[in-house]
């Protein structure tokens, strides 16, 4: 179905050793690696097309805004979105700021109700206590059950006329589950709140239909599936583009400028101040092709298999404690987890030494690791290139790390 | 497998002057906010000189060690030396610290350099 | 001295044609091209060291990191700063919102006056509006001269003691002044106004110590030096970036995190929330390196040497007209003009068909341009590989232009 | 060197129907913010005709010469007509346009179709 070992020789990282062995990278929650042709999309530009967007009339500008535009409307189908929906941002981050402030400026008022979940990351979470802070607006969690679902009935029950908006997480990039975007959005949508929606952690690894969603904004990063650094989407549906102020201003956002004001140009450039990130716009979109060359369902079961194989042993592992769903079908594809009495730092450079790279540490998620009662975790996580063997290979180390170090 | 030295699996096992003390005379304490791991630590002083010394704290392996191992070394020691001691003695005492963790490792001395802070 | 021929190998897109013609770009002020170091620099990234920083504990992680912040350390060198005083965004025009938005924060109050110029460019005038606006404070802009220099003496009558900040272009992307900014600096300190310098035309052509200039903050972005789309530098000095908020929250510039609130780390990191541009910040210490492998100063020379050169050729035309300073020292590397009665786009499209790319339109400065009585107008602009053939068949070009449409 | 037909270059030289119309029944205006061309297209209507039209404007070469080449192609159509005009029409009575000039092409379309809009 899908040639793993080409997939594999796509990625030129995978020939690099780690610590003289050959490298076994599990922390694509973290940031995924490119292929080939994701490298050649933006060093092609740079070589054969590169000019300034937008601006210039003559035929190497014309060329370079053509495939910019080219690049949004490849994003667009790719979340089957419309092209003047989609604003390129550096990441996932940015567009969320953008999200929260926008919608503070345009809906919420001291005393509204703002809702997010004791599982966000930090990228969904701070731009909400900043936008609370700044009207005076209440800031409650949706909390999770022990297996790491969120609450529903709590959700509920925080529905008032006065909560304005929910931020909440399509896939935890802890926990990693699989949040029921269109069942929240449902509710929300009852007390007339819009829902902003991270799927930093989605998007990489399945496919997102943002009319089946239902949600109201949505965001992710390039670097997260197989793009560039640099780059990230957030999409909104057009009357909230609309409706939005502007959050950063400069050039090529504009209609009109005089010294002391200013009027804006239609979305998307309203939202996208200054010279944009061109070579990596283009790169996300060859990114995005390579993804649906592959097809995103095969994208998903692949990680699901991976996913599976790691919970299986970490669950046969007395010494094994795994945070989130015990259910790969309930899961993005990642698995987070401790070794008893052991820091996470120690077993993730002992299992470096093996060429093994996992992340540990809070996963720009403090307040969900309190919430587990927990300092810190392990997280391995799995895209396209990875292999069976290569979860054995980081099952069978981490019992070596137990044997050093318990 | 390990790449931890047997000082450093010694001293994370088998950790040496962790606890508190009474009444300190210098007290200090640092926190990696990207890990969680946290030292403090508590020093005695008297007629210039370490009489004695405590670690508290969490963390990795590395962390812990280093910490231990640093109560060791300046424990009875003038306080002029102590405020020389540099990250390489610390380092080597450790038999050595793999580069990524270089943090870890400096933790408990960036603990004894806020303590000593209070002298000047 | 300097080999152009060997610098115009470095650079691919030269070997390009433009509408069957060699390529001649004039259009570096709106961005430049791309030596093959700086593009090699970033696809090397992703082929070898691509992981995320500041996170992982892995060895790919730590090179990344690593090469991240020997990066940021290049470009603290290059303009004579110290590098936790250097912030890395998306380009200048990010880099102002977040100083005019954390200037706002912490000093500007309403009635307070804030100063900019009626030479700024978009970049540097809409957040300065947005400001004033936010905090009722009065936005005035220093005039310009017929010539298009700074009025320094209506200057010195709008500083009060209510005069709190000050934020101006070191080198106009229209008229090519280059603004005396210590002197404005000693004025400006003198009633207790911070200066935020635009240097994104000058950081691509001039050697920039920031305290010789002595300013507070300055900005500039990588594509217009050399280096990658996606990237830019704010550099502030510590005790001012202590004192600011972040702008953009998230994660990588927290120190804790709770559900309903969270400390900063310290700078830069406070102002870098989330992934950073890594490969790109990586692109741009190569292009910092690539400009000092060949000296600052053998930049400005060289432009100043084309611009004398095309400025003479332009004066020696009745039918053109020139806007800016006459004499090529006090300019950066572009000349802005006008054919008589001949509408800018027009002109650049008759060049482009012989291969000549300039830049016609209103350049993002639309109260200069109306200053100057003009809805738009044409641009050429330099860097190094441009020579002086290429000046010499833009002017003869100019000629046949003229000849066709007038 | 012009890759500007010669019929662009006549309209724009000798602008045809350029000017006001003292009491118009459909105006419209489009202005291009990135390069401040601007049209202004002016209809007089009668019995579903299109009686009289003039525009008035200011910009490049190509904008200026498709806003008189307009006026003549809708002058005396029925207004089904007019609404149902394509670009390519524009376009081709144009002689063709170099595709990085094409918005300065359709600016006097857009204005049109904006002047149209009041009818439905
Ligand atoms: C003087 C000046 N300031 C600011 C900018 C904005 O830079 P960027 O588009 O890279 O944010 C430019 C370039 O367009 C410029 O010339
Ligand atoms: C769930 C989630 N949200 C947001 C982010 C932030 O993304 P970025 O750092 O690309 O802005 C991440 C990745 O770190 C994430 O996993």
């Amino acid at each position: 179905m899908m040639d793993l070992a080409q997939i594999r020789g796509d990625f030129p990282v995978l020939k690099r050793l780690e610590n003289g062995k050959p490298l076994i990278y599990l922390d694509s929650a973290s940031t995924s690696q490119k292929p080939h042709s994701v490298i050649l999309a933006e060093s092609r530009f740079y070589q054969e097309q590169n000019a300034n967007v937008r601006r210039g009339i003559y035929l190497l500008a014309y060329e370079a805004t053509e495939l910019y535009e080219a690049a949004r409307r490849r994003v667009a189908t790719f979340i089957g979105a419309r092209s003047e929906e989609v604003v390129f941002t550096r990441g996932t981050t940015e567009a969320l700021n953008l999200a929260a402030w926008a919608v503070g400026e345009t809906r919420v008022s001291p005393g509204d109700r703002i809702l997010v979940t004791e599982m966000e990351h930090h990228a969904n979470l701070i731009p909400w206590q900043e936008l609370a802070r700044r009207k005076r607006a209440e800031l409650l969690a949706i909390p999770i059950s022990e297996e790491g679902h969120l609450d529903l009935a709590a959700f509920r029950k925080m529905l008032t006329s006065r909560t304005k908006v929910v931020a909440v997480t399509h896939v935890s990039n802890v926990l990693g589950t699989v949040n029921p975007i269109s069942d929240i959005v449902e509710e929300a949508h009852g007390v007339g709140a819009v829902v902003v929606v991270d799927a930093a952690q989605s998007a990489p690894h399945m496919s997102l239909r943002v009319t089946e969603l239902g949600c109201d904004a949505l965001a992710f990063s390039g670097h997260k599936m197989l793009g560039p650094t640099g780059i990230g989407v957030l999409w909104a549906k057009s009357e909230l583009l609309e409706a939005w102020p502007p959050f950063l201003t400069g050039g090529e956002m504009i209609r009109e400028v005089w010294l002391d004001r200013a009027t804006w140009a239609d979305p998307p450039a309203k939202f996208e101040a200054g010279t944009p990130p061109i070579a990596q716009a283009i790169g996300l979109a060859a990114a995005v092709e390579y993804l649906e060359r592959i097809g995103m369902d095969v994208v998903q079961t692949h990680g699901r298999e991976l996913t599976t194989l790691a919970l299986a042993g970490l669950q046969s592992r007395p010494h094994v404690e795994i945070y989130g769903p015990k259910k790969a079908e309930e899961r993005g594809a990642l698995v987070a987890f401790n070794l008893r009495g052991l820091h996470p730092h120690d077993v993730a450079t002992l299992l470096d030494q093996e060429g093994i790279c996992i992340r540990a540490g809070h996963h720009c998620a403090q307040p969900l690791h309190r919430r587990l009662g927990l300092a810190a975790s392990c997280r391995a996580s799995f895209h396209i290139y990875n292999t069976r063997e290569e979860v054995e290979a980081f099952l069978e180390a981490l019992d070596r790390v137990w044997e050093a170090l318990r | 497998m390990s790449p931890y030295e047997e000082i450093i699996l010694d001293h994370w096992k088998n950790p040496r002057n962790k606890g508190r003390l009474a009444a300190p005379d210098l007290v200090g304490m640092e926190v990696n906010p990207l890990c969680g791991d946290a030292v403090r630590l508590e020093l005695k002083v008297a007629q210039g000189k370490v009489t004695d010394v405590r670690f508290d704290g969490q963390g990795c392996a590395i962390s812990q060690a280093a910490a231990s191992l640093l109560t060791e070394l300046i424990q009875g020691k003038s306080l002029a030396e102590v405020q020389t001691l540099e990250e390489k003695e610390l380092l080597s005492a450790l038999g050595g610290v793999i580069q990524t963790r270089l943090n870890c490792a400096l933790l408990p001395l960036r603990a004894l350099r806020k303590a000593l802070q209070k002298l000047s």
